[in-house]
């Protein structure tokens, strides 16, 4: 099948919802005026249905669109590929949206134009109402078939030495700008009121310079870590292009290295990793 | 190597930890030639734990047992008694260990293979009741195999003996 | 047509004669398919394993190499317990142990996947369809026949490759010989080793072995032990007038002459007939004794077995 | 903050511990200069009643609202000063020590380094104390009665202290009479008084105490609340006999004309259907086992209500659920045998009628038991000559049975010996064991008393029971002659392991107790908190927390009713302030709090709410602390990332102003 | 390096075990290094990451975390979080660049009062050794 074809199919399916009443809106993408860019699109009229694109450019996830109506009177409906879908996983596991809340249209998805499709393992949603096509590939793609290792982005810091290391932080934190696209992206970052934003004195300074945006990084990384879905948008969206995807990828790996293979967002039951321990758990400090 | 490590090393082989056993006496309790033995699976254990491998590989215990597996079977612990008595007896044959006929007759089949491709029971007692000297055991029973034609002094060969022959040579070369 | 690739193993040919003729004839009347693997080879039981590990896995890998080669959809089954063990100890070390079928491969010279399971008659014949199939074949019942079922060590351990439930009290045997109208008697050597495995290098050690399981059973009030291994029924059955002369003498505070104690003949009273449980079946199948050439069996089995088809009316005499 | 930070700073010189060690006055100079601190000053002994009237005068003199206190560890006298502060108007929780003795002074040897080490560490104070806020210990009211799970010797044990410091107790027990195991059993070790005798006066005591309420036949059904606060639904199972007017007399059991195997005495004799558990039961009144009553099951028969001079029968009785409030509850379920049928076919599997089970001999050697105390075996009824008696049957074994030792097994291994030899004169006893344990008053010699005896004590496991012929043949090994050894056997007596009572499980889950892995109760801690459990006012006692032997179950169960009426004394109890708590506005009800809780005090909660933005009504979900449960570790507050989450007394930013002073 | 350079250490230290370890150090005179200062906290479960993030933002030269013995929590299981949380932290922290000899975490009981001695001193060399 074609894109244009799914695109079509998608079309007339968030039309039929609209027209139904079953849903109060579906959450999709549409184009914007930049090429190669598509946007997050809101299908509230049927006759918008025809607004709604799926090309190697829908890139962005749908999911954490979910938090800006979290007590909706109707169904929302939403297009979930097998990121999205993990995101919405998570979303319900944290107590963010319920199930009965959405209508999900799983899309299994054939890679988009994006870095983070090629470490892909994913890509047929977990949870669904209804697949508009067939699966790409039931069970996943293989790790060894993978264009690009999971960790990669870790690993090139890995790499450096001690003192480089420090370095190459110091330098990606003297350039960002605390503007929070990352937090506000990512679709495990749901509390009501972030940290940061905290009027008085709390976990974050309000100085602006590399030493506190280095808090705030790693801070940032440690409160997503262990419940990150390694979806990539937090780098994605960062305006200055920062590699901030190492952080949360270091420390699922570090949980890997610690208790075997761990991914987030597979099962909405699933206790995540420092939501529980084992009596056996490794330690080194003696 | 010291005797110690020779020991530890045998030990891991054979997957078997020395200090699970409590010596609670379930494996030679149950252990059907535990009678005829000088330590028994127990016995062999303890031997283990205090690392005398000299007792182990100079025992009868590992040359008498017939691997039924009894004792792992009703082991607390799971030690696996036959996987470390087959370890020992690959260490004691590498140092000339002699004890009973074992290899005797052990040496005798595999050349009855090597020559046949199969065993000959007939042969095989013979030639062991030859080299063991033990001319009448079993000697008794000759006779009515003979009449019945249990046993068929005509040996015949496989067609792919030289192939078991040559498998066999493989084989121990992989050894060393 | 169930088929399966046989591997008949040494004894086959020799001492298990008449087991071989009730095998053919069972599995014939069963309809089951037992097609022998070309030019097998000995497996190497009980010695190679003892002088060689690597040895001891080859030998019996050539035989299922050539067998997952020919037939790769058949299971391969074996009418001894000894072969059974090393044909299943190399089969599940292949699997599991990446190490030993790199050796095993390198040796062999050929792949060997070990893809199919290996099987004794009675994993096979205690299926539901196979039983079904023994209760339609039978053509006549036994009365008053108590039978001791000895299922050797190597059929029921260890537990991990065999995967008989209660290894202490197997009931696969005895559940078969029901269906021929035998009784089986709950006794308590089902299990235990008969010391086949040394019974020429250890004789007198491992005698006592075989003579406590006829003690037991002829105790538990056994007419016939049934076993389902050569090893073990040459063994329970060859040298029984030694063990039985041999207790005599020691009851009677006696020394003890080997060669004396061999060539008298004991007291019938004492010995028991040892049976194959598929020569069991067999007589029960109408198979006659001559064509089983029953009589080749060192304790005379005739008299039990015809007291136990005879009724108090009938005077049928069997043989 | 509408409070004032205006802190007095306190330095001790505790003699020259802290004075002869480091600078007292520059320490005292320095405090003077740090934000905050409107007063300093130091003294010879702070704690001494002097210092601390120096204390409370400066708060009125220079009007204080926060206290820092440099000394000793807050440890030795954090609760001194404490309630010196409840003197003043300062709340006892503006309050910081800052140890400059046991940390400090006591621990360095360089003078000026001591004194700057110091310095910061009332800098810390000063600057944690800023921050903290006055906090009210919270009263919670104590519903003075105690419920008692399990009528076996340490239920009763424990209903009986409870009640006798004037308490009431309901006790429960599943079974149609009270008593449990102790009473099956026919002497005790080491003294060998009759069990039966020391057990029934005490369960006639349960009967008669006016603050015991007893229910048998019935069941905990579900437990909510916490310490003090209880609300537990208890089902009184249907046992169609009207206890209010039977007498007991007996009639309807002589004519019951259905007989079933009798569970009391471990299937070796037959009971009626209507029947009560053995002869001296409490409550000493029959019940129908509607499994085996043929009424019941199919409609015909009846013998019962028609034999009853009293009409006490009732076909339609029914279940009943009672809801309690109970302020305690005391754990005593108890254990059962393993059942060794189904983990060692090497003994026979069950197959053989003459190996039996400790708690089955003890039946047949009671005089009160189905052979009147005669010894005899089960297949024939013949008085056995050799018995051979197995230790460690499912105990000590982590392959088939359990790794632990079952700890009573030893001893009344050795009281079966004895009893053996005593009723069967020429008799012969073997006990094979793997070790002999015997820690306890006058065991060991029991021991010795019995190997004296006669009994055969062989050193080793059984490794199998087989039957040959008529007997029993137990093949094992004489491990200290490294022989075999096969012993013809009439009677096999296996020493099985305890195993955590059936349903022993729900009911700890339902009062939300922790289990080890073998399924004993966990107690809060293993030395210093041995009855208590994780969960506020639930309490341990007997074999439920671990195998143990009737001396210490009853030592058990008295302990803990001590802790329950400890409790109950109070009319309210205090709790910790130091708790956590939740700023509902901040919580986004994700849940990463509740399964970090060790003690279950948090839970999510739907509260009303309004929808940012559009203002309509909505519920969410918010986490919500238990103050009656929570014991203030704050574990929980890290797993919040909002810190919506925080542990008063040691807040983030309390935590934080600590950090950040030492590098100002 | 400067020899007189004194670094200066933060320990978050539990209340149940570290901290009474600690006091009995000083009951029982024992000598260490004056660079510790020692944060009390309820359970070593209480510390929050962030606090380590904080204490190297503002300037510490070595921060530790002590807690009870896995199995010997005064909560029961509070410090097999901390366990978790602080494996992940240190791989974080040393994957930014901090050096890992200037983060420790350790198990003290409160009769280990020579492990405290021993654990300070040897940390307290470790920082020195590394300079500013």
């Amino acid at each position: 099948m074609t894109n244009e074809q799914k695109q079509t199919l998608m079309r007339e399916r968030a039309a039929a919802l609209m027209k139904d009443g079953a849903v109060s809106y579906v959450i999709g993408w549409r184009e914007t005026r930049f090429p190669g860019k598509t946007a997050i699109f809101f299908v509230r009229d049927e006759k918008d249905a025809d607004m709604l694109v799926w090309d190697e450019y829908t890139i962005p996830l749908t999911a954490k669109y979910l938090t800006e109506n979290r007590w909706p009177d109707k169904k929302i409906g939403i297009f979930a590929r097998g990121c999205d879908s993990k995101a919405i996983n998570r979303l319900i596991s944290d107590n963010q949206v319920e199930r009965e809340n959405l209508y999900i249209i799983g899309l299994p998805c054939e890679g988009k134009k994006d870095d983070r499709c090629l470490s892909c393992t994913q890509r047929d949603p977990l949870i669904y109402d209804e697949l508009l096509w067939e699966p790409e590939n039931a069970t996943g793609t293989s790790e060894t078939d993978l264009q690009r290792a999971r960790f990669f982005r870790a690993e090139e810091v890995e790499s450096l030495p001690t003192d480089a290391r420090f370095a190459h932080w110091e330098d990606v934190y003297a350039r960002c700008i605390r503007c929070y696209a990352c937090r506000n992206v990512c679709p495990v970052c749901t509390c009501r009121e972030c940290y940061v934003d905290m009027h008085r004195t709390g976990f974050q300074g309000k100085h602006h310079d590399a030493a506190e945006n280095r808090v705030f990084g790693v801070t940032r990384a440690f409160h997503v870590g262990d419940r990150c879905i390694e979806c990539g948008e937090c780098e994605r969206v960062c305006p200055m292009g920062l590699p901030i995807l190492g952080q949360t990828q270091k420390i699922i790996k570090t949980i890997e290295g610690l208790a075997g293979t761990y991914e987030a967002g597979m099962d909405p039951e699933a206790d995540s990793f420092l939501g529980k321990f084992d009596l056996d758990d490794k330690d080194t400090f003696m | 190597m010291t005797e110690h490590e020779t020991l530890n090393e045998l030990m891991e082989k054979a997957d078997v930890r020395q200090y699970d056993c409590y010596q609670c006496g379930k494996c030679s309790g149950g252990c059907p030639m535990s009678d005829a033995m000088d330590f028994g699976p127990r016995g062999l254990m303890r031997c283990a734990q205090v690392g005398s491998l000299g007792r182990i590989l100079n025992s009868d215990t590992i040359w008498l047992c017939t691997g039924c597996h009894a004792c792992v079977e009703r082991c607390p612990h799971d030690v696996n008694v036959p996987a470390l008595i087959e370890e020992a007896r690959y260490e004691a044959m590498r140092r000339g260990i002699k004890r009973h006929d074992s290899d005797v007759l052990n040496k005798t089949f595999v050349s009855s293979v090597r020559t046949f491709g199969r065993n000959h029971e007939m042969l095989l007692a013979g030639l062991y009741n030859v080299f063991a000297m033990k001319p009448i055991q079993d000697m008794a029973s000759v006779p009515h195999m003979m009449k019945k034609k249990l046993i068929n002094p005509l040996l015949k060969p496989i067609h792919g003996t030289s192939e078991v022959a040559e498998l066999i040579e493989r084989a121990e070369r992989w050894d060393k | 047509m169930k088929r399966y690739a046989y591997f008949p193993g040494c004894a086959s040919e020799s001492t298990a004669k008449s087991t071989t003729l009730a095998n053919e004839f069972v599995f014939g009347a069963l309809g089951i398919d037992l097609i022998e693997i070309e030019d097998w080879n000995c497996c190497g039981a009980t010695s190679a394993h003892t002088l060689s590990d690597t040895v001891g896995l080859a030998l019996p890998a050539r035989p299922l190499a050539q067998a997952e080669e020919e037939w790769p959809d058949l299971d391969i089954v074996t009418g001894c317990a000894s072969c059974y063990a090393r044909l299943k100890v190399t089969n599940h070390r292949v699997r599991t142990d990446k190490e030993a079928r790199f050796i095993v491969e390198k040796v062999l010279g050929k792949p060997y996947e070990a893809k199919r399971e290996v099987l004794n008659f009675l994993d096979i014949l205690s299926g539901e369809d196979e039983r079904k199939a023994v209760e339609n074949a039978l053509l006549r019942r036994f009365k008053n026949l108590k039978v001791a079922c000895y299922y050797g060590c190597l059929n029921v351990r260890p537990a991990e490759l065999t995967g008989v439930e209660d290894r202490e009290n197997p009931q696969a045997m005895d559940e078969l010989a029901a269906l021929t109208g035998a009784e089986p008697v709950d006794w308590g050597f089902k299990s235990e080793c008969c010391g086949a495995a040394h019974q020429n290098d250890a004789a007198f050690e491992t005698r006592p072995l075989a003579a406590r399981i006829i003690e037991n059973a002829r105790a538990c009030g056994a007419d016939i032990i049934l076993t389902a291994c050569p090893m073990c029924q040459l063994n329970l059955e060859m040298r029984q007038s030694e063990y039985i002369r041999k207790r005599e003498d020691k009851l009677r505070g006696k020394p003890s002459f080997p060669l004396f104690s061999m060539v008298l003949p004991p007291d019938p009273n004492e010995t028991i007939p040892v049976l194959s449980i598929t020569e069991l079946l067999a007589i029960a199948m109408g198979a006659g004794g001559r064509r089983l050439e029953l009589d080749a069996h060192f304790v005379p089995v005739g008299n039990v077995i015809s007291k136990a088809f005879r009724d108090e009316n009938e005077s049928e005499v069997f043989i | 903050m509408a409070l004032s930070n205006k802190t007095g700073v306190f330095i001790c010189h505790c003699g020259t511990n802290i004075a002869g060690a480091l600078d007292v006055h520059k320490v005292v100079d320095a405090s003077r200069a740090l934000p905050g601190v409107a007063y300093a000053a130091d003294y010879k002994y702070l704690c001494s009643e002097p210092g601390q009237q120096l204390i409370l005068d400066a708060i009125k003199e220079h009007g204080l609202k926060r206290i820092v206190i440099a000394s000793c560890s807050p440890r030795m006298h954090e609760i001194t000063f404490r309630k010196m502060l409840k003197k003043s108007n300062i709340n006892e929780y503006l309050l910081e020590i800052a140890n400059i003795r046991e940390q400090a002074s006591w621990v360095h040897t360089d003078f000026d380094k001591a004194t700057e080490k110091a310095i910061d560490l009332v800098r810390m104070a000063v600057a944690k104390v800023g921050k903290s806020e006055p906090l009210k210990a919270q009263a919670i009211p104590i519903t003075k009665r105690a419920l008692v799970i399990g009528g076996g010797i340490a239920g009763i044990q424990a209903a009986l202290d409870i009640a006798d410091a004037g308490h009431e107790v309901v006790l429960v027990e599943r079974e149609c009479s009270i008593g449990g195991r102790m009473v099956m059993l026919d002497k005790t070790f080491p003294t060998l008084d009759c069990s039966a005798c020391i057990s029934t006066p005490k369960m006639v005591d349960v009967s008669a105490h006016p603050n015991i309420t007893l229910m048998t036949s019935s069941e905990v059904e579900e437990v909510q609340g916490y310490i003090g606060n209880f609300k537990v639904k208890v089902r009184k199972k249907a046992t169609y006999v009207n206890h209010d007017i039977c007498t007991g007399c007996g009639l309807c059991e002589e004519k019951c004309p259905f007989k079933v195997e009798s569970d009391f005495d471990r299937g070796l004799s037959k009971r009626p259907a209507i029947y009560k558990l053995f002869p001296q039961a409490v409550p000493a009144k029959p019940v129908i086992d509607k499994d085996a009553c043929v009424k019941l099951k199919t409609g015909k028969c009846g013998v019962c209500l028609k034999i009853c001079p009293l009409n006490c029968i009732d076909y339609e009785d029914e279940d009943k659920t009672v809801e309690l409030d109970i302020g305690a509850i005391v754990v005593a379920t108890g254990y059962k045998p393993a059942k060794w049928q189904s983990m060692y076919n090497e003994y026979g599997a069950g197959r053989f009628e003459d190996v039996i089970d400790g708690l089955q001999f003890e039946r047949l050697v009671n005089a009160s038991g189905p052979t009147e105390g005669k010894i005899k075996r089960p297949s024939d009824g013949k008085e056995p000559e050799t018995v051979v008696i197995v230790k460690c049957v499912g105990s000590r074994d982590p392959k088939k049975g359990h790794a632990y030792c079952s700890r009573a097994c030893c001893m009344y291994a050795a009281k079966h010996a004895h009893q053996i030899l005593e009723k069967l004169p020429g008799g012969r006893v073997f006990i094979f064991y793997i070790d002999i344990r015997t820690p306890g008053k006058g065991y060991e010699e029991f021991y010795d008393n019995t190997r004296k005896d006669g009994a055969v004590y062989v050193r080793g496991r059984i490794s199998r029971i087989f039957r040959e012929g008529d007997t029993l043949v137990c093949q094992g090994e004489d491990s200290l002659l490294g022989r075999q050894v096969r012993i013809n056997a009439d009677l096999v007596v296996l020493e099985t392991a305890m195993e955590p009572a059936e349903g022993s499980a729900d009911v700890l889950n339902m009062l939300g107790c922790a289990k080890n892995d073998d399924g004993w109760a966990q107690e809060a801690h293993p030395k210093l908190r041995p009855v208590e459990t994780q969960v506020g006012g639930v309490f341990l006692a007997g074999v439920c927390q671990g195998p143990k032997d009737i001396p210490d179950t009853v030592a058990q169960a008295s302990a803990s009713a001590a802790k329950v009426i400890g409790l109950l004394n109070k009319d309210e109890m205090e709790t910790s302030p130091m708790i956590a708590a939740v700023a509902a506005d901040k919580c986004s009800g994700c849940g990463a709090c509740e399964p970090i809780c060790p003690y279950t005090a948090i839970t999510l909660e739907k509260t009303p709410d309004r929808e940012p933005g559009t203002g309509k009504k909505i519920e969410r979900s918010v986490a919500n602390v238990n103050a009656g449960l929570c014991q203030g570790c704050g574990a929980c507050t890290v797993a919040c990332r909002t810190g919506a989450i925080d542990l008063l007394g040691f807040r983030n930013t309390q935590i934080l102003q600590e950090v950040d002073a030492l590098w100002q | 390096m400067a020899v007189d350079y004194e670094p200066k250490i933060i320990a978050f230290c539990c209340n149940w075990c570290t901290y009474t370890g600690a006091d009995l150090a000083g009951l029982n005179r024992m000598k260490y290094p004056e660079n510790v200062r020692v944060v009390r906290v309820p359970c070593s479960g209480r510390v929050n990451p962030q606090f380590i993030l904080r204490a190297f933002r503002r300037g510490a030269d070595g921060v530790m975390v002590c807690g009870c013995h896995p199995g010997d929590c005064h909560y029961s299981t509070g410090n097999y979080f901390t366990r978790r949380r602080f494996m992940l932290m240190r791989e974080l922290l040393e994957f930014n660049g901090i050096d890992p000899r200037r983060f420790h975490a350790r198990w003290i009981s409160g009769s280990e009062a020579a492990k405290f001695r021993d654990t300070v001193t040897e940390v307290t060399q470790l920082i020195r050794s590394l300079g500013k």
